[in-house]
This record gives C-alpha cells, structure tokens and sequence, in this order.
C-alpha cells in the first residue's frame, strides 16, 4: 500500500542511487549523560523560538520521556493508513526556561530569592526533556532503568510528508534525509499530530514546525551528525543499512541484533537499537536470581517488538562466549577500536573544513541566501 | 683561551663579562659561527679591513682547527686594491641592501616564527638588542655562537645536553632548511669573492654541523 | 452585494465609515472532511468536530484601488497558546464553477488574503499573508507580494476583521469566499468553516 | 510500503532557517575545560566568528596508543559540549564590583579596573600592617588556569597558602595508610585489560563520561562489571551484578572476601610474602611489630624500623632496599618463639596469622550480612573471582569521605593484596594524581629565567636526593628519596610551613582555630565513641609532641583578616556552609576578595568580585594526569568577554598597585613572623622576573620548555608546536612524588598501569614497612584497635536521625562550576533535588517534585524531592555541587554536614605517617549525614 504526498511540489531524478542515512545506537554503552542532547542544541537550536528545542533527547527508560507520555499520543501509520495523532503542547514539552540571574544576582535582594527557572504561568516549568532522569521502574533492590537516545528517524516511510498540506517537507533523495522547507511551512503543524515518536517541535516566534536535520550540512561535507560525533561513549554507528560492508547492515540485516523502535508505529524508522542488558536481580535473601531478568521481557517487547527477545539473546550468548574464550565479530564490532570505524564515509574533521561565512553563503545557492 | 664575544647582542645570564672556557671541538664549533656571524652581519667597516688584510682566512682557519668533523675553509680573496665603498656596493648588490635585510632574513613577515625565535632567544638566555633584526642571518649565528659556548661553559651534564639540543633544534627549523635557497639565489647572482666564499663555507658548514650534531644526539 | 466605493481607508475595523457600508450575514459550514488534501487529515478529522465559526457578517467597500473585507464573527471562547484565531477571503479566476468549499482546486487554485492574530512573541511577523489556495490547507506563499494589509480587533467576544488587498485581484471573478478558523479549537490550513457558496459582489 | 516519490536536496532547501549558514566560523582553535578533579583534558576545537566563541566540539584526534586496546576518541562531556554557552550570559562576571550593603545582600557597584584595584592592595597592607602578610589566607582551589599564577602570587608577598587537595577533601586516606601515597592512577585506557572490574564508592556514569567506555568495552571483552553501591545509580545498569551494600559498610563487605580467600587458600602467596607487611612478625605481648631494637638493644646500629620475617626457623630482616624474595618463602602463618636482646622470650607471630585470627573471629560471609544486608553466597562469588581475575576497583573520592573511609579503602586494599591486583595492566586501585608538567612547579617558585632558572631548580632537588641517599643506602629509588625531601622540608617547623615556599599548611588547623571547628570536632557524640579518650586530648598530645609543628596555625593569637578565593567556592563546599563559616570567620574578615569568570555563592558573599577570563579567553593548560598522560592546551581564542582579564595579568596589576599605594602609605618592606622581609616596590619584577614572562605567551611557553628540560615532553616542544597539536604525551614523570607515586615506566605505545616497579623490580613502599601496610602498630591505631583493617559504624555525626544522606560527584556539573549553565539546567529540572526512596516518600506522604525539608540538629535545607525506586530505603542522595544561590534562603545541602575530622589522622612520628605538601593530613567528612525529611507543604 504506497502512500503518496499528493501535494508534493516537485519530482526528484530518480536516476542517482537512493541513499539512506541510519543511526545504531547500543544501548549497552549509553550511560545518559545528554553529551549528544547538548552538543545538538548549541549546534542547531540556539536562536529565538528554540529554546525548548531539543531535536536530540536521551531518556530514562520506562519513564515519561520528553514530550511528557509521548508514547501515548498516538500517530503513526496501522494497518496502512495514518493514524490521528495528539499535537503534542508547550507545556507537554516543557523546558526552554528563563532564570532570574539580574534579580538574584544584582537585585539586592540577598537570600530571600533563589535562582530558579521563571514560572510564567504556562506551565512550561512543570516539565522538562529530562525531567524524570534516573527513576525507572520496580521496586528496590530490583528497580531498573536505561537510557534511549531518540532523534528523528528520517522514516522510510515518513508519515509527516504524508500529513504537511503545503507541501513543504520532502524527504531527499541521496541521502534520505527528512528536511522542511520553512519558507513553504505555514504552521498547520499536521507533522507534529502524524509523527508517532514526536520528534518535530514548533517555532512559536517563526511560526514554523522544526525537526532533526540529521546535520545535513555536515554529511554534505562528509563529516559525522554532531550527536554521533561528540557521543563519548562511542556507541553510535552511522551509514547506509544497503551498505553491505558496514556494520549498520551486519547489525540490522545479517546479525539482527539492532532493531526499530516501536515497529508497529508503521513509519518504518532509519535509527536502530540494540536492546539493554541489565544486572542479574536480587533474591528475597539478597542472593543472585539468574532466572527472572531485571528488566521485564514483556516491556522490551512493547519497545522493540518481539523478535527482541532474540536478539537481546544473541549478545548475551556473545558474551558468555567471550568470557569462555571465544572471539566474536559481534562484539568485536561493538567495541569499536577504531573510532572513525563508527561513521561509514562520514569521517572528515571538521575542525580542518574552511566554512567561513563568506564561503558558506556563496555556496548557498540563490534561493537560500537571506 | 676562547674569548667570547657578541656583537649587539647582550648575555641575560648573571655572571656577565667576557667569559673563558678550555678550547675543545665545541668553542671551535663556536668560533666559526662567531666568524660567519660577523662575516654576514651588516656591512661595516671593520669587516672589509677583516677581508683586505687577510684576516678573515687565518681567523676561520684558526677557529675550524678543532673541528670534529671535516670542514674544507677554503681561501677567502678580495680583488686587488678594492675599496670599502667597492666592498660596500658588492655587499648591496648581492644582499639587497646594507642591512642585507633584502635576502638574508629569515622569517620575512610572518609574526610567529618572529615570536618562536625571540622566545628560543631568551630561553637559553641571549637578549637581542633593538637594533637587531631578530630574524636575520647574522642573529641567528649569533644564537648558535652562544648555544654552542653556553654547552662548552656549562657545569652540569644536563645543562649541556639541554644547550646540545637546543643546537640541533634550532639548526633543522630555522638554518638548514633556509640556508641553502639563501645562498643559491646570492651566488646566482655570481658575487664576487669573498662573499662567494662566505656563502659557500656558509652552506657547507651548516649541512655538517648539523650532521655531526644529529649523530651525536641519536 | 455591491461593492460601494468610500471616502478614506476603512482598514480600521471600528472606523465610522463601515457604518455607511452594508452589512450581509454570510452561513459558514466546516470544509468537508474528504476534501482535505491527504490521508492523514481526512483520517485524523473524520470525526473531529470543527468549523465552529457558523456565521459571520460581511461588508465590503473600495477606496483608492484597494478592496477591503469587513468580516464579523462570535468568538468567547478562551485563546490557546497552540493556534491563534484567523480568517481568510478568497478570490477565484474567472469563469471557474467550483464551489468555494474547497477553497480552491488543483486544477483551480483561488487567491488566498489571510489574517492571523498574531502572539506576542510573533510581533516581528506580518498579520497579513498574501496565499495561493489549490485546496483546504494547500497553501504557497505569493512570491515577493506585499499588497495585502489587515487590522483586526476582538473586543466583548466579537472579533472585527478588516482585510484589504488590490482591486485588480477580484475584478476577475468578482465574486470571494470567506474562511473562518476558530484558534482555541486548534483550527487551522484545511480545518475551519468557509462559505459554502461564492458571495458576487 | 515505500513513499512513491521524493525530491532532490538542491531545489529546495529549509528557507529561512538558513542551517547551512548557522554551521560557519572564521577562526578554529584549541580549548580544553573544567577543575583537574574530572581527569578531563580533553582537547576542543574552539570555533569563532566575529570575534566571539560560538561553540566547540572534541577534536577527536588521537591515534591508538596500544594496539589491540580501543582509543581515547573523542573524549568529551555533557558540560564541555557546551562550555562557551556560559561566556555571554547568565552567571558571567563582566566587570569589577564593590559591594553596596551588607555581604550577600545582592547590591554591587561596577567599579573601574583602578578603584578595584585600590581597593585590593590597600586591603592587603590594612592587612599585613594588622597582623602580617600571613593575615591574607587563600585555601587551595584545583581551578586549572588559577592555581599558577595564585601561588606565584602568593610567595611574591608572604600570605598564607592552605594545602591544596585537602581544602576541598580531596586524599584517599585509607590509600595512603595502605601504600604511604594515595595517587596510584592507571590511564583510562587500562581499565580495558581488566577481567574484573569492582565499581566501588564510584559513579563513572557520572563522573568518567569521557572514559567510562573503556570499562564497557573491557566487558564486551569478557570482563565482569559489577557494581556497589546502596542506590542504583547510573553506572549499575551496564554491571553483570549490582551488591547493594548498606551506607558505609563497605569495610566489613572486604574483610569477609579477605576471610573467604584466606579460608579456602587461594590467597596470592608469593605476591602477599613481597608487596606486603603480612609476613612480618608481630610481639603477641606488645602487638607491636618485632624490632631490631627488640633483638639487638637500643644501640646505634639498631634501626628502629627494621622488622623481620620468620624463615627457617628464625627471624631474618626483611629488606628495606628491595621487596623480591627470589623464591624465598617466608612463613604467613604459625607462632614462633624469639628471644629478645636482654634474654626474654616472646611469641610473635606473622601479621597474616593475626589478619587469619581477625577475619575468622568477626568478618565471616555469614557475620557481615547484619552489618551489610549482603548474601554470604555473592560473597563468596566475588571474593573467588577477585582471586581468579585481575581485578580493578574503580574507587572515586566518596569512600575518603566517610568518617572511617579509611578502614573502608584500608579493607579494598587488602582484597586486592592477598589477590595479587596491583602493578599488573588492568589491576588496582585508582584515586587522583596531577603531576608531569614539572614547568608548573617551577613556575611557582622559579626566579631565574630561561634553562638556568630550570637547572637551579632541578638541580637542587637531585643534590637534596644525593645527601639523603648518602645516609640512608635503602632510599633505593627516586620516589622515596622525593618523599622523604618533602617530609623533611615540611617537619623543619617554622622556617618550613611559614616562610614563602611552593605550598603552605593544613587547612585542618584554619578551620579548627578561625572557622568554630574545635567546637564541633570537640562534640563527642557526634565522633566515635568507642574510643577511650576524647578527641581533644588526641588533638593535645599530637601537638605535644610536635607532630605538626610549624603546621598548626594561623592559632587564634594569628587571626586572618583577608581573604581571596581565585577560581575556588569555599562557601559552598565548606562541610557546614555558611551556618558554620559565616559567624565564626566571614565576620572576622576585614576584606573578602573574589576573582573568578563567575559570580558564584562565595563571590556573592564578599566584598570586591574580580572578574577573570574564562578558558577559552586565556593561554592556560588542563592540569596533566596520567589518567591520560597528555598536557593539553587551552588557547586564547577570543578577547575576553566585558573587562575580564587573565588571572596572570591580574595579579601583576595587583602587585603593581600594592607597590604604588605601598609607597603612598609609606610602606618600604615588612616582615612575616619568621623574619623573612619583604619589598612591595619589587614584587612585580620577582614575579614576571624583570618582566621576562610578564607576557600571556611567554609565561605558557616557559612552562611547557621547562617540562622539556626536566625530562617530561619530548623534544621540540614548545608554546608552537602545540599550538598545533592542541596536546602531547609525556615521556617521563619529571621529579613530583604525585608523578613518582605512579612507580612504573612511561612506554609510548602501552597504558600506563602503577606499581609496575613495586611488582616486577621490588622496589619499596614509601611507608613504614617499606611494603603495603596493612598492620599499623602506632599506638594511636592499637588504642582504637585499627591496627588491622576493621568495620567500625559511621558516627551519629549530626544527631540521632533515621535516615542517612550520601553524595557524589553530579553529573550536570564539574561542582558548581557549571551549575547555572542555562543549556545544562534543561536538561533535569533547574533547581536542587534529592533523590529519596519510594518507601520514605510514602511514609511521610511526599509527592515526586514536592519541595521537602531535610534537617538535623545542626540546621535545614529545603530542595525538591525526586521519588526513585533506585534509591535504598533509609539514603537520601544529594548530589554535590548545588551552589548556594540556588538553595531557598540560599542553604545548601552542605548547611547540615557535620564536616566531623577523624582523630587519627592528627597522628604523626611514623614514617609515612607524618604531613608533607598534599599528603597526610586531616580532612572534613560528610557522607552518611544522619538526618531526616518532611514535607514543607509548598
């Protein structure tokens, strides 16, 4: 069942190769820190209307996440047809807080303030992208929790193209990147009901809806997406899942240890997960269980779908392979001595590119210089 | 005794003063920068006098005579009967200028190796007066005039081997990589002697004492 | 209704001339649900209420080559900070037959002048854009134009809107459309109640 | 089902959003950022355009330093990924201020660069004319680019330096105890060769993010991760096993996997006869160890510290000079029968024995699970493991920070003693070392410029090495023979601790005289009240016996009477805030000078705020460690923001205006109270030497070339060439003991893991023993009957209450450095919280994010609850690094810790035991604060 944009603008040559830019991400290696959350945000999101902006989050997981429940909010494509979806609100994204630094500061109004976000009455300071960090689920000893770093999955199936009336979202056709045109961009917002992760935020100064550009300027230069590149844990592979001699295609197609988040939304999403492993739980008498896992099967299996099961099997056998003296290509892959073996073609040093205004803005094409 | 002595250029350590030091290879290696140094500074007159009365050829071959490594000094001349001003012009017309600051300096404008070489300078404790021009020719045979003697005056062993070093670093960023396009654009210009001679013992003695210095530290 | 010429620019909603102009109450009805322009809407609002705005009282008038649409409505129910109020008239080519509720066609896109009431935070936006319209919610930006002008005010639960534009856009047809969309019931592109037919003038 | 269509990128593009354009820049260049205390050292590209820092990104340009071993790539952080965000606003200090009000009052005057100034210097005569230059006091601060240039300061005209680590409670106490040094620190990159891997009173999830990855990758590898800790934090998801062990247990959790390995013999025999004391024979009548004085008679040639094994049926000495035994086995266990000098005969017995005799009695699997909650059976698990694997534990500087945190390290480093897990790649115990760049101890002190300046430094301490060496054969290597200089140096009393030298005195003594401590210490319920005397006749009898002579000022008589905090916020870390620090010293002082790139909670508190450049506006360097082995740059990039200035230039203002306004007011010199003149009118020529390195670049560049002269960078290397680098790895551990401590070779190409030397060469320990410790026969440690590692509760200090609060290192900020860093506070929810248990929270009818008081019976504080099941029934956790300003009524979490110091570390007169600059030293506890919550109905 094809979903066509019947308001697309224009046709794209089909006679290059299709490309697709996808992410992994192994959650056995997340440690939550927001490295990439931030290094996106003082990259892309830093000007007016942004400031709650966060195209890249990493969430405690089960936990509300940002924006607040959005699993619940429905969207998505079921059995073919796009599904309502709830526009997610201000306040349900929280954040983009104000400080009273001048009044605490230079105030003079010593200890009777206290620095704090600014309440201004529209409950943005009720939430936030990180709100519920670190609480989980279960109960103490066993309680459990991990991290999920989400950005826009570039769908191969974007249901936001499909719901934009004017036509302004297109997906690209080198490199599958999902990009508005926020000239065309009327605010109708029907992106942000239809995308099933909520991924796409509103400018309430432009009034334009803005989402992940998978840092399209850096792939056009070759360099890695910031996230993936200023990741200290070193957990984030990028390239193309048809490229048969990376490890995106090993770990999605032939090893099958990666896998989509929330499959059923029916977008068919380009970042991958391998699933998290957990510390063996506690008995009554505090001794090891090595039967009942930390992390319920059934709540992975709400996240990842069901063949999650095997494949969190598969790297747990790894291990215990490796810890009889085996050696594992799996592994060995997720080790990642090489760094730059991470990032497919995206291996250029940016800190070596001349991108300086001048040269930038000439290279921008007429359409674009403002 | 080795007598050492800088033209212009002031010593920052504290003891001062003209100091002596038993001769061995190292003043020796010393002695003849001392000899290039003045022979490349500025045009002046007591380095014609030097060339006229056939200084110059018993001071360089005085000084070369300890040298640990082989140096051909080769026979510095001077036309019969030619003045200072003929010295003079010769100077002008192969260096540029009386300075020699069309073709002998080193850096040209760039700010930084300026700013390393002063750096390198007062490291090992030699102060550049005003007048000179830090990056010229003459300065920086000064430079390894000094390292040279600082290594045969010091007392303790890694001081020495500190100066030794500070010999070879500074012969492979600043000398033996610029000399010998310095020389080959003067002697293109077929100079006559001595500068000819100058230039060539210039060359020849930079690329062996670099060797000799590089096999010695390994 | 005709399109009476007045003495000065009656871009304020309030101002005295409107009074000289005659008013017309026009009935609005939701944009049907399948004309929405893809899958998505027509699934997500099938059977989502909108077009709350029922009716709304026009006045036209010209002065100095300009048209200016006086447009009236009941609104008392509390703005959100999601989607502000709007309203729209438009102008199709001449001689095409199809019914405004679409607010134009593919094949037969109509000359969209839309006002919204913009936020605070929005001051450095234009209240007024100047759109063409091949269908409920298919809207592109008029390249470089800047001859359409609003004001507006809503003041006891009533918003008075003014929207002018050039003369030379409704000679053709002579004959607009009106589109109303209710901000705080989240209206907006093809969500909103328009005229079900074309109002010659 | 695949989208029919899709379109070419180049026909449209994203319209106004312009992105192409917003990733531009004119400039690139080097940065690195934040305290040493986070091994941080990351290289930064730092990108400009017009002239202003818009944001950086790790340079991510290491090669592999081992193959087979991943690299150091890219090696950054949450708060590096946006350090230039805190350049341009919110808590930047743009201009100089003077307070107008009371202190803490809010109200400032911007005040020229001259009148702040003024004010500066003529605080500082009002000062030293009062009562000395010893008058001006300015604790330790690990603040990297402020560090130099304040001690410099500092020397120049006499005032009183406190001891760097222990001003911020920064010494791994039971280490030193243990080994007579507390910096043993494998680089990063050898966690990966661990089998097993202990996460023990550490969070690297919050506190290792640049690094954590190799322990993840060491168990893709194989290697096992577990990891201890009562609440689950962050770093127990990626562990095979979580043990939560109670609050402050954790000693008697050690001693029963030492009694599991002793029982079932699989002790580390060779290992334990040579790196440790347990086969030295102990007196069974004296508990002391058996002395050549025992055996020989107090004559001359008797050493007091020479002890002795039991080999063959008789006692033989146990070398000084070298550990390896060759083969030789000497007994660990039995009682033997010697005869002293005078006739009489004793049992004595191995300390293994009495260690045996010790763990079976009280520290079975099945005694300590009262004491831990922990199943005998994960015991046991772990405690076969320790000995089967080479083992790692991950230790951070919590445990130093409980009250008995020293029998809690003393007991992890006997675990790994009688496993055999240390000096092997991939085993150990890890705490903090700085060292290396030896142009950065030089510069402190350095008065002759250039290469001369650096030979009459280093060579001084090799002639010092050689006299002592001449008499005492067995200084067998650099590091002891270092020690002992530095032991020496800070026991010479008077002209040693107060006469201008690199580092001055224990803060213990500051905040016992000036800050209302000997109250406080002097609470015997709030210490440990097993003990048979109180703590003030311990505190008596170390000073009797001159222990800290020189040491224990300034005494009441010596009152301070002006403060500068440079890059440092010690009302904010001080264990008792402001509560404690306000009425006691901040009244007393006549002058309170701030200098940072921020105003923090002190700078609101004093009188004149200075503002530096931060460290992307100043030549500076991330302090090396060899947790990463590099020194890396932090360049000048862009001009600093407002009138800040480099803290390098301000104090040659100052200095400059101490010597105009000192003439002024008829000041030619002065003395301190050890006669030592001083000359205002000359101090700027002493401190940039004649002007010599009064320049930005001249100073760093000195530095770095005199780190080539002692041996640590490689040749060549200069301000130049890492200008374009941005870093380079060490080749040598210059002459610091913190570096030496590392005791193994520097290799290029292979991790560096500690106590190589110790293990493969026998080198001795610098302790008592000459080995690892863990029988320490001073008499204050029998009397508390510590001699051997034992479980001891955490002391009720702060009254009776049920729950107990723990901390750690956050992981939003580098303390409070970037705590109101708007980017940062998004990302949880701005203001301070504590984590509470689920349980707790119910009992008292508390809501996720309702704002709760915790208190004591010293005071409260009230923050924001954050409900998690993560968190033990009976913890509270508040992360350390709020700052003041933040808290309601601006009272931190800090306002109710005790800061409770343990008598032993008073003790002296035994060998490794004794003060010397950032070593042996009593520090402030504050975790396990017993307190209790309620709601505030806010």
């Amino acid at each position: 069942m094809t979903i066509t944009n019947e308001t697309a603008t224009n046709e794209a040559d089909k006679s290059s190769k299709r490309g697709q830019v996808a992410m992994v991400f192994d959650l056995n290696k997340c440690m939550g820190c927001q490295t990439c959350s931030i290094a996106c945000k003082v990259l892309w999101t830093q000007e007016q209307g942004e400031e709650h902006q966060w195209w890249m989050t990493c969430n405690t997981q089960p936990g509300k996440g940002t924006p607040k429940d959005w699993e619940q909010m429905g969207g998505g494509i079921i059995d073919g047809q796009p599904a309502k979806g709830h526009q997610p609100t201000r306040a349900e994204f929280g954040g983009g807080w104000d400080f009273n630094y001048e009044e605490v500061f230079y105030g003079g109004k010593g200890r009777s303030t206290h620095l704090h976000p600014i309440d201004k009455g529209d409950k943005t300071t009720e939430w936030g992208m990180n709100w519920d960090e670190d609480q989980g689920a279960g109960e103490y000893p066993n309680s459990y929790y991990f991290y999920l770093p989400r950005l826009c999955n570039h769908c191969t199936n974007p249901v936001c193209v499909t719901a934009c009336p004017s036509g302004a979202m297109y997906k690209r056709h080198e490199d599958g990147v999902v990009l508005r045109d926020e000239s065309k961009c009327q605010g109708a917002r029907f992106c942000m009901e239809a995308c099933p992760y909520k991924k796409i935020y509103f400018n309430y100064v432009r009034d334009v809806a803005q989402h992940c550009i998978m840092c399209f300027p850096r792939l056009e230069e070759n360099v890695a997406p910031a996230c993936a590149r200023q990741c200290p844990g070193r957990l984030v592979f990028v390239g193309d899942p048809e490229d048969k001699s990376g490890p995106i295609y090993k770990l999605v197609n032939e090893w099958k240890v990666a896998l989509p988040l929330h499959p059923e939304f029916g977008t068919e999403p380009n970042i991958f997960y391998i699933p998290p492993m957990s510390p063996y739980s506690l008995k009554e008498d505090m001794s090891i269980d090595y039967e009942t896992p930390r992390i319920p099967p059934e709540y992975l299996e709400y996240l990842f779908g069901p063949q999650v099961h095997s494949a969190l099997g598969k790297i747990q056998s790894e291990l215990k392979g490796v810890r009889e003296g085996n050696s594992s290509e799996i592994l060995d892959t997720l080790i990642v001595y090489n760094w730059l073996d991470l990032f497919g073609k995206y291996t250029v040093d940016p800190g070596t590119l001349d991108r300086s205004p001048e040269k930038v803005a000439v290279t921008l094409g007429a359409t674009r210089k403002n | 005794m080795f007598t050492f002595s800088l033209s212009g250029l002031e010593i920052k350590t504290q003891d001062g003063g003209p100091l002596e030091v038993e001769e061995n290879e190292t003043t020796a290696r010393s002695a003849v920068y001392m000899v290039l140094g003045s022979f490349f500074q500025p045009v002046c007159q007591e380095q014609y006098d030097k060339a006229i009365n056939d200084h110059l050829d018993k001071e360089m071959k005085e000084s070369a005579s300890l040298l640990p490594f082989e140096f051909d000094t080769g026979v510095p001349s001077i036309k019969e009967g030619s003045t200072f001003d003929d010295y003079k012009g010769e100077y002008v017309r192969v260096f540029g200028d009386e300075l020699g600051a069309g073709s002998l300096l080193l850096a040209g404008d760039d700010e930084n190796v300026i700013a390393q070489l002063k750096r390198d300078y007062e490291y090992f404790g030699l102060g550049v007066g005003e007048d000179k021009k830090l990056d010229h020719l003459s300065t920086a045979l000064d430079f390894m005039q000094y390292v040279c003697f600082k290594e045969a005056a010091s007392p303790s062993p890694r001081l020495k081997g500190s100066y030794r070093r500070a010999q070879r670093d500074f012969l492979e960023q600043n000398l033996v990589n610029k000399i010998p396009n310095i020389v080959d654009k003067a002697v293109a210009l077929n100079p006559a002697d001595p500068f000819n001679w100058g230039l060539t013992r210039l060359n020849a003695f930079v690329e062996a004492d670099f060797k000799y210095i590089t096999s010695l530290l390994g | 209704m005709e399109l009476k010429t007045v003495g000065e620019s009656p871009l304020n909603p309030s101002s005295s001339v409107w009074s000289e102009v005659s008013k017309e109450v026009i009935k609005l009805k939701p944009v049907p649900v399948d004309a929405q322009p893809n899958q998505y809407i027509r699934n997500a609002y099938k059977d989502t209420p909108y077009g709350n705005v029922g009716e709304v009282s026009l006045s036209v008038a010209e002065h100095d080559n300009q048209v200016f649409v006086r447009l009236e409505w009941d609104d008392s129910n509390e703005p959100n900070i999601e989607f502000q109020d709007a309203a729209g008239v438009f102008f199709p080519e001449s001689g095409s037959s199809e019914s405004p509720e679409t607010i134009g066609t593919k094949s037969n896109p109509v000359r969209l002048w839309m006002w919204k009431n913009r936020t605070e935070l929005q001051s450095g936006l234009s209240n007024s854009t100047d759109l063409i319209s091949s269908g409920p919610g298919v809207f592109h930006p008029v390249e470089g134009s800047q001859s359409v002008n609003a004001e507006a005010s809503l003041s006891n639960g009533k918003w008075s809107v003014v929207i002018s534009g050039g003369k030379n856009i409704v000679e053709g047809s002579r004959k607009l459309g009106i589109v109303v969309w209710d901000g705080s019931n989240n209206e907006r592109a093809g969500i909103g109640a328009v005229s079900s037919n074309w109002i010659e003038i | 089902m695949v989208i029919e269509y899709d379109q070419e990128s180049k026909v449209t593009g994203t319209g106004a959003a312009n992105y192409e354009s917003r990733w531009s820049w004119d400039k690139v260049g080097w940065g690195t950022h934040c305290v040493d205390c986070y091994p941080g050292n990351c290289p930064f590209r730092v990108y400009v355009k017009d002239g202003k820092i818009i944001r950086e990104e790790p340079a991510a340009t290491f090669a592999t330093v081992e193959e087979g071993v991943p690299d150091f790539n890219p090696m950054g952080c949450n708060k590096g990924a946006c350090w230039s965000q805190q350049l341009y606003d919110g808590d930047r200090l743009l201009h100089p201020l003077k307070r107008k009000g009371p202190r803490g009052g809010g109200e400032w005057e911007q005040i020229s660069w001259d009148e702040a100034l003024t004010l500066v210097a003529d605080g500082m005569l009002d000062a030293i004319e009062k009562g000395g230059p010893e008058s001006v006091v300015r604790e330790g601060t690990p603040e990297v680019a402020a560090v130099i240039p304040t001690d410099r300061f500092f020397n120049m005209f006499g005032g009183r330096m406190l001891d760097l680590h222990p001003s911020f409670n920064d010494f791994s106490i039971g280490l030193h105890e243990t080994f007579g040094k507390w910096n043993p620190v494998s680089s990063a990159d050898d966690w990966f060769h661990s089998e097993l891997i202990l996460i023990w009173h550490m969070n690297p999830a919050f506190t290792r993010i640049p690094f954590y990855h190799f322990m993840l990758e060491a168990r893709y590898k194989g290697a096992e991760v577990i990891s201890i800790s009562p609440d689950l934090n962050a770093s127990h998801m990626h562990s095979d096993y979580h043990v939560p062990v109670k609050t402050g247990a954790d000693a008697a959790f050690a001693l029963a996997m030492v009694q599991v390995i002793i029982e079932e013999g699989i002790e580390d025999k060779t290992f334990v006869r040579e790196q440790t004391d347990l086969p030295c024979l102990v007196r069974l009548d004296t508990q002391r160890f058996l002395r050549q004085i025992d055996l020989e008679g107090n004559v001359y040639s008797a050493k007091e510290d020479q002890l002795y094994h039991w080999y063959n049926g008789e006692p033989i000495k146990a070398d000084k000079g070298n550990l390896l035994l060759n083969g030789k086995e000497v007994e660990l266990y039995g009682e033997f029968e010697v005869t002293l000098h005078d006739g009489t005969k004793v049992m004595v017995a191995p300390v293994m024995e009495l260690l045996k005799r010790h763990v079976n009695e009280k520290y079975t699997p099945e005694m300590q699970e009262e004491i831990t909650s922990i199943n005998p059976e994960v015991v046991r698990m772990i405690a076969r493991k320790a000995a089967a694997k080479k083992t790692d534990i991950m230790l951070g500087w919590n445990s130093c920070k409980y009250y008995h945190g020293d029998l809690i390290e003393r007991a992890m480093c006997l675990l790994l003693g009688v496993t055999g897990n240390w000096g092997k790649a991939g085993t150990g115990i890890r705490s903090w070392m700085i060292g290396m760049a030896d142009g950065m101890f030089s510069m402190m002190v350095k008065t002759v410029p250039g290469v001369e300046g650096a030979e009459q430094l280093f060579g001084a301490q090799e002639m010092a090495i050689e006299a002592l060496r001449a008499n005492d054969p067995t200084l067998t290597t650099d590091e002891l023979a270092v020690r002992e200089v530095a032991r020496l140096l800070a026991q010479l009393g008077p002209m040693g601790a107060d006469a201008p030298r690199l580092t001055g005195s224990p803060p213990a003594f500051w905040w016992y005289w000036q800050g209302g401590y000997k109250e406080r210490w002097e609470k015997f319920e709030w210490g440990d009240t097993s003990l048979p005397r109180k703590f003030e006749e311990y505190f008596d009898e170390a000073l009797e016996k001159g222990w800290w002579k020189g040491l224990d000022g300034p005494r009441p008589e010596n009152p301070p009477h002006m403060l500068i905090e440079c890059g440092g916020n010690m009302l904010r870390r001080t264990r008792g805030g402001f509560t404690q620090l306000g009425s006691n010293l901040w009244d007393k002082l006549d002058t309170i000078v701030s200098i940072d790139f921020r105003l923090n909670f002190t700078g609101l508190n004093s009188d004149i705020v200075l503002p530096a450049a931060q460290h992307y506006e100043k030549v500076n360097f991330h302090i090396p460690t060899s947790h990463v082995m590099n020194l890396t740059l932090s360049d000048k990039n862009a001009e600093p923001a407002g009138e800040a200035k480099a803290e390098w230039e301000i104090y040659q203002l100052i200095l400059k205006k101490l010597a105009e306004r000192a003439k002024e007011r008829g000041v030619i010199e002065y003395q301190n109270r050890h006669g030592a003149t001083f000359r205002p009118e000359t101090m700027w020529d002493d401190y940039t030497i004649n002007g010599y390195i009064a320049e930005e670049d001249k100073w760093a560049d000195e530095i770095i070339r005199d780190s080539v002269y002692s041996g640590t960078l490689p040749e060549k290397t200069d301000l130049s060439s890492l200008r374009k680098d941005g870093y380079k790895r060490f080749i040598g551990w210059g002459s610091s003991p913190f570096a030496l401590a590392q005791a193994s070779p520097i290799f290029p190409d292979k991790t560096h893991t500690p106590f190589r030397d110790h293990v493969e060469r026998g080198a001795p320990f610098p302790t008592y023993s000459r080995r690892a410790q863990f029988y320490i026969d001073h008499p204050w440690w029998i009397e508390a009957n510590e001699h051997l590692p034992v479980h001891k509760p955490n002391p009720l200090a702060g009254g009776d209450h049920p729950l107990r609060m723990t901390s750690g290192h956050n992981r939003w900020s580098i303390h409070s450095m970037n705590q109101a860093n708007k980017v940062i506070l998004q990302t949880h929810r701005g203001e301070p919280l504590v984590e509470i248990s689920v349980n707790d929270a119910d009992e008292r009818g508390v809501s996720d994010d309702e704002l709760i008081t915790i208190f004591n019976d010293i005071t409260s504080f009230t923050a924001r609850a954050k409900v998690s099941p993560g968190v033990m029934p009976g913890q509270i956790i508040s992360y350390n690094g709020w700052d003041g300003h933040q808290y309601e009524n601006w009272e931190g979490a800090n306002e109710i810790e005790a800061g409770m110091v343990k008598w032993i570390a008073f003790a002296g007169g035994y060998g490794h035991i004794n003060y010397s600059l950032a070593e042996w030293q009593p520090i402030p506890t504050d975790r396990g604060v017993p307190c209790n919550f309620k709601k505030t109905g806010k």
